[in-house]
């Protein structure tokens, strides 16, 4: 009986889609467990079911042996489990006290909400968890972090003593991921069971117990942490034996070489300041900070998604128009925006619709596409980026995280750009499709382009022939190939780097 | 009270609420209103329901404010007009209806044209050119409009005692040109031989004649193809299409008079006189509805245009200076 | 367990001031409308004049109302206004004696109230069942049910009006209570309700969840679909009882009653604050924004202003009103 | 490169089949309605009611291939019913002599197409300005200058009709070309063009882009302000030609023209399976609802259903077709 929950024999199916084929997990009491598994494993819908919002097609759910509560009664799945989901269920309109305290408030006399003691209560809980938010903000108001953390007290606040976290990490920098871990090795220490599910594997090793793999939507491995090796678990989660980490063998480009992008004395005020720096053909040069730090600002400035107030950016030379996608697109640059599903893709649209719709003049004259020509280039597109997809009409929507976020690619290098700027470009994507996009990438540098990555992992980063750290708007550092984890980091949370 | 907040010139304040301004009968008697108001010294505060009746209660309020001492109306919707009269009835401010007649409740007087007639005149006037056998098409207003409803009873009613050979196809139209030159469209589609037509109101008027046109069926009275087309309103288009011989006659609706009885009575009724039935010294008769309900029935001039008899109606020529729509 | 968060943006206290404030933005329009109103007319700020307003606007506040419950949770009803013509209108076809009152004469007199509630919340049911059932587009299925009932009420009433209601339909909308229409007691009584519903139950509370963002709601716990379907017949009965006022101050049901209403409507929410996306706005906000499109109204009719240019001028007002208040928002509009 | 494993999920090729197979979802209805007409009556496929059928509804088809220029952008333009009405109304105002025409007679009549046109573009400017530039929402928006431009024109007409178009006017409404009339032909061709710029012309496809999600078009380099402002000028204008092409059939222009047009545009729109949320639809879709619906009108008509009826029975026509499409997407609508 030392299993917190258990989910058996679980099937579920989403229309002709089979998210989970009979598959399973056993969590027990006090431990730190991981699941992991590619986009689409099965992970989600599993924490769906485990938390009552999904029933399973077939199998059962058990929470300390005794089955699980009626679909209907919430309450009493939320004493059993709370959970931070991966998609944020925080209402951007309401308070943050009321988001707290949603559906649980605390009547006065007369049964109508007391909003003096929600307001008091939520601030009690927040202070609890030592997380500092005016009660009365607007949610919507929330910075990521904040949002997040508010998420997790709130799942934290039922009581519940197993507490599954859907890709937690994903959004936050390594600032407030090492806060959070601190929080978590807390309440481990306090008895309290995690399910944390991540595509980060370091995050894995360096927090759980336990890891259940998820592959195709099968279970198939479940074992202590430390038996499982790296390359074991990537194989399990890929089905393939081939070792991943084959240590590169990057040559930095000739020194000679001329400047193809040359940004200099870029300037937003309150975001970021006098930014100077320039990146050869072949070279890849990293933009590295944490969140706040102004890397992202920078990268969408120089390709036009925001105007700087000062400064200029030129492409071979040629100075371009601030604020101006179209601009910098005809300059030659192309980019990966960081969210694809904010600004990266057309959901209804197809994936050759997708990948050549930064490059309409190729398809035709005057104005008008020619359907061949588009499906010609992205049928290229699909081969050389590897896209799992039957053809070029496939709607981009049914396409799983990894893919649609080579989708993305392909319509960053679909102009042949001469300068590449890279947002966070493999966030959210699994480790498979994080190394091949990786590979992509150098190649593109290697054939002359000058490529600008902005992130803050750094497997990001790793590729980079030097990095330029940002901290509170400003380049603080700049590491040439060969820095140390230690080093980038810290740069990146203000410590200044001792030699 | 604020009754007494009648101008300083001392002429008696009277309220006239119009029941619409999208037509280009209502509209020509809101333009004598006022003309006929400077005439018989009254002084006017006018209100515009637009077609509402709820709009036209408000009104009603809104006069009543502003110290009116009379209030000439034409409720649209004649059964929703009870709690408003009853209203005025208990503050002794006479009203006068134009046009339609309350289904329920006290007026001063009713002045108003048979719109029975209208439909019966046009009727005999088709059975007559027809022959007394042939298909008519009928393009109705609204089915909520009383006037409506009056016209196409009584030239059903007409029909099928004196012509039973016409049929009659009624079409709906709320009063909307497209709609109605849609229905009659089909019908000529699909009764190439439809002969007669009878619009109850000239907002079909252009529509038609361009349908006609468009099928080659515009033709001179004498032809053979002629469709004869009855109109009703007697808006100066009308007339003008009559003397050029491509509509055949209307039902002038006396647009004048309606201004100059609704203010002549409510003047007579402010000074203190008192109506019996009978004729009028202006060529017509008052009746009484029900006690309590007087009405002036005006005529209403069937216009043709050699100003002939047709089934026992005597029409004017369409220059009859007479005519409203010759007056503007 | 160090501090898990950075400190707060500065901007954000004073938007919860700001978000308050939103509440009252309409008021200085309606003390300004109030004061022109003045000075056009002396009489319009008579008890008589603002008692004429009150009971105008009480029928289709009602509308409002409902239009509210439902925007909140996200949702749309086109189809409220022909519910507040068919619903009074079958009950006065089933209980008007046949004859000149158009009615079939099925019941007694007594059951025009049930019948028009009634028929208002089957409305209600039957829209709730297609959109929250059948996952249908909001938008398009009340547009659908507005030809649909319009049409059902021309095709009973035969296009006419039925009049010589029973006197219990005649009730909510003539009756005095302390010397003042019944229409408007009722109308601010529903509203206070409507205050209390939405900002202190959670009932009231669960429509924003729902509004703002239905999956999170559903993980809170709330039955959605439950609150949507009593939200949609709620609102449905609301517009059959704001319908049942207009029959009973016009001692008729008219075969166009409600006919174009949801024009005003949707202006006078979305004027008051109500965003069509949903999870936003309030129930004073949207009170306050038909309040003045009445005002507004009443004050171009004192003024005289000829009837053909009234439906461009109220148009300008109500353009500027939204300009206005995208300005004093600061925000693109939702 | 053999590592991506999971093979794609097999209901994919079907879904692009069936995506095609969507635009001609309402060919099967306008089948059976075609076969119904012509079972209540053998006029129906005569080729003069087919030319009814077609001259009747190519106007109001005008302000359908504009709605779906708008809505496929992912905005909602109510006021084209009233631009549809204004437009021409303009024209006639100042062509038309005083006298009974009610016109101004301010130009020659050979201005009357310019002017149409370049108020329709105007309205287009200023929904335009005040949706794109200004950020407002473009449902209240139009709502607001549906209303205005309603206005406009019953003031304008003072409410009366325009009679004795100048002959430039009559002429897309009247003339015959190879004794078919020539509003057909406009029609079929504004949708042939309509169908190659929505389908092969990278316009079209930032409409879908900026109506899929505009973040993304903007981030691809698409000027997306631009864009909307061009679509909604250009719906706008293509509304003043509908009207005109309507003025020129009835020869006149009613102070009503357009009125509640837009009730039906938007079915058509829906049924046809264009989205109301933008991104969705294509032009030959939106053809094919339009169609249905004249079709319907035209069966009802010859088969004589009672007056009172129709409206009822046309509704629930429209909600059928709803459902229907509903259940052969199988998800919910957006
Ligand atoms: N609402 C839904 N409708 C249809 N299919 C769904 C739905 N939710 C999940 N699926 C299907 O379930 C499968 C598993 O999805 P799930 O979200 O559980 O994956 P995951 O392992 O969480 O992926 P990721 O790591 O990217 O979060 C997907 O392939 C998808 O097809
Ligand atoms: N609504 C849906 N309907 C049908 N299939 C879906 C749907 N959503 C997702 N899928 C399927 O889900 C699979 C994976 O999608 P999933 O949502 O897990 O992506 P994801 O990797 O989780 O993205 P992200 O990591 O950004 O959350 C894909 O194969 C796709 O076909
Ligand atoms: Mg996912
Ligand atoms: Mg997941």
């Amino acid at each position: 009986m030392s299993e917190v929950a258990q989910a058996r024999h679980i099937t579920k199916r989403y229309g002709s889609t089979v998210a989970l084929d009979d598959a399973g997990i056993t969590v027990r009491t006090g431990e730190t467990h991981a699941l992991v598994g590619r986009n689409g494993a099965g992970k989600s819908t599993l924490v769906a079911i485990l938390t009552g919002l999904q029933a399973p097609d077939s199998g059962s759910v058990t929470f300390g042996g005794a089955p699980a509560p009626r679909l209907s009664d919430r309450d009493a799945w939320r004493r059993r489990v709370a959970c931070v989901y991966q998609k944020s269920t925080i209402i951007p309109e309401l308070t943050v006290a009321e988001n707290l305290m949603l559906n649980r408030y605390d009547r006065g006399r007369a049964g109508l909400i007391d909003w003096g003691t929600v307001r008091r209560r939520a601030h009690e809980l927040l202070t609890e968890w030592s997380v500092d938010v005016d009660v009365r903000t607007r949610a919507g108001d929330l910075s990521v972090e904040q949002r997040q953390f508010v998420e997790i007290a709130r799942a934290l606040s039922f009581g519940a003593r197993f507490i599954i976290l859907d890709e937690p990490t994903a959004q936050l920098d390594a600032a407030a991921i090492a806060r959070l871990f601190a929080r978590m090795r807390d309440l481990r220490r306090q008895g309290v069971t995690f399910l944390f599910i991540s595509h980060h594997l370091q995050e894995i090793y360096e927090i759980c117990d336990m890891v259940t793999v998820f592959r195709d939507a099968r279970h198939i491995v479940t074992a202590p942490v430390a038996e499982l090796a790296r390359g074991e678990l990537i194989a399990a989660m890929t089905g393939e034996a081939a070792a991943l980490a084959t240590p590169r063998t990057r040559r930095a480009p000739a020194e000679s070489a001329h400047a193809l992008l040359d940004v200099d004395g870029l300037s937003t005020a309150g975001v970021f300041e006098d930014v100077s720096f320039q990146a050869r053909p072949g070279e890849i040069v990293g933009l590295a900070g944490s969140g706040g730090s102004g890397k992202t600002e920078v990268a969408e400035t120089i390709v036009g998604l925001r105007a700087a107030d000062a400064g200029t950016i030129s492409v071979t030379g040629r100075r371009l128009r601030h604020g101006d996608v179209a601009d910098a697109l005809a300059a030659g640059v192309g980019f990966v925006p960081q969210d694809r599903h904010h600004q990266g893709l057309v959901p209804a649209m197809s994936i050759g619709d997708n990948a050549t719709l930064t490059i309409p003049q190729r398809l035709g004259p005057a104005g008008f596409l020619s359907g061949r020509r588009r499906d010609t280039i992205a049928a290229a597109a699909i081969d050389h980026l590897a896209i799992k997809a039957p053809g070029p009409g496939l709607p981009v929507a049914q396409l799983s995280g990894g893919n649609q976020q080579k989708v993305v690619m392909a319509r960053a290098l679909a102009n042949e750009p001469r300068v590449l700027v890279l947002i966070t470009p493999t966030a959210g994507v699994d480790v498979r499709s994080k190394e091949f996009l990786l590979a992509k990438v150098e190649q593109v540098a290697d054939a002359g382009t000058a490529v600008v990555v902005a992130s803050d992992e750094l497997d990001d980063l790793r590729l980079c022939d030097r990095i330029l750290v940002m901290f509170q708007g400003r380049i603080v550092a700049e590491l040439p190939r060969g820095w140390a984890d230690r080093d980038a980091v810290a740069a990146m949370e203000g410590l200044t780097i001792d030699g | 009270n604020r009754g007494e907040t009648s101008s300083g010139s001392g002429r008696p304040v009277i309220g006239v609420d119009y029941p619409r301004s999208d037509t280009d009968f209502w509209n020509s008697y809101i333009k004598y209103v006022p003309q006929y108001a400077k005439e018989l010294g009254l002084e006017l505060k006018t209100t515009n329901s637009q077609n509402d009746v709820a709009k036209l209660s408000s009104n009603v309020q809104t006069l009543i404010s502003q110290g009116v001492k009379g209030i000439a109306m034409a409720p649209q919707d004649t059964a929703a007009i009870a709690p408003a009269l009853q209203t005025l009835a208990t503050k002794k401010i006479p009203v006068v209806s134009i046009d339609t007649r309350p289904d329920q409740g006290d007026v001063f007087m009713v002045v108003r044209a048979d719109n029975r007639a209208y439909g019966e005149k046009a009727c005999k006037f088709l059975g007559t050119k027809l022959n007394a056998s042939g298909k008519v098409v009928m393009l109705q207003g609204d089915l909520a409009s009383i006037n409506g409803r009056d016209r196409t009873e009584a030239f059903n009613d007409c029909m099928k005692k004196n012509y039973p050979a016409i049929t009659v196809f009624g079409e709906a139209t709320n009063w909307d040109g497209a709609i109605a030159s849609q229905k009659l469209q089909i019908r000529l589609t699909e009764h190439p031989d439809i002969k007669g037509i009878y619009m109850q109101s000239s907002f079909a008027l252009a529509g038609t004649l361009q349908l006609l046109k468009q099928r080659n069926l515009l033709v001179a009275p004498d032809d053979p193809k002629h469709v004869f087309v009855v109109s009703n309103d007697g808006i100066p288009k009308e007339l003008q299409e009559i003397a050029a011989g491509n509509i055949d006659a209307t039902v002038s609706q006396p647009a004048d008079l309606y201004a100059k009885y609704a203010l002549h009575y409510l003047k007579a009724a402010i000074d203190g006189k008192t109506f019996q039935p009978g004729r009028t010294d202006h060529d017509s008769t008052i009746i009484q509805v029900r006690p309590g309900v007087l009405e002036d029935q005006l005529s209403a001039p069937l216009v043709t245009r050699d100003g002939g008899a047709y089934g026992g109606i005597q029409s004017v020529k369409p220059d009859d200076k007479s005519l409203w729509g010759n007056n503007i | 367990m160090g501090e898990l968060t950075t400190a707060p943006p500065r901007r954000i206290a004073g938007g919860v001031a700001l978000a308050r404030l939103r509440d009252l933005a309409l008021v200085p329009a309606i003390i300004l409308i109030a004061i022109v109103g003045q000075i056009i007319s002396p009489v319009f700020l008579a008890p008589d004049n603002l008692i004429n307003i009150g009971q105008t606007m009480s029928e289709v506040a009602l509308l409002v109302l409902a239009q509210t419950i439902v925007l909140v949770a996200g949702k749309m009803d086109l189809s409220l206004e022909s519910t507040f013509g068919l619903a009074p209108g079958v009950a006065a076809w089933m209980t008007v004696a046949v004859g000149a009152g158009h009615g079939l004469g099925l019941v007694p007199g007594g059951w025009a109230i049930p019948i028009t509630l009634a028929v208002g919340a089957l409305i209600g049911v039957a829209n709730a069942a297609l959109i929250v059932r059948f996952g249908l587009h909001g938008f398009i299925v009340t547009l659908g049910m507005l030809i649909v009932l319009r049409g059902l009420l021309t095709g009973i009433s035969g296009g006419q009006t039925f009049f010589m209601l029973p006197d219990s339909m005649m009730y909510p909308g003539t009756a005095m209570w302390f010397g003042i229409p019944a229409s408007i007691w009722i109308c601010l009584g529903l509203f206070a309700g409507g205050i209390v519903l939405l900002g202190y139950t959670s009932f009231g509370r669960s429509l924003y969840a729902i509004g703002g963002n239905v999956d999170a709601a559903k993980a809170a716990g709330i039955r959605t679909d439950r609150v949507l379907w009593i939200a949609l017949v709620s609102a449905s009965t609301l517009a059959a009882l704001g319908g049942l006022m207009l029959s009973g101050r016009l001692a008729s049901v008219a075969a166009s009653q409600g006919n174009g209403a949801i024009f005003t409507v949707f202006a006078a929410a979305v004027i008051g604050g109500v965003s069509l996306n949903g999870g936003k706005g309030t129930m004073f906000g949207a009170f306050t924004g038909i309040l003045l499109l009445f005002m507004i109204q009443n004050v171009l009719t004192l003024a005289g202003v000829p009837a053909q240019w009234i439906g461009a001028l109220n148009g300008a007002i109500i353009l500027i009103a939204l300009v206005v208040s995208r300005i004093t928002s600061g925000k693109a509009q939702e």
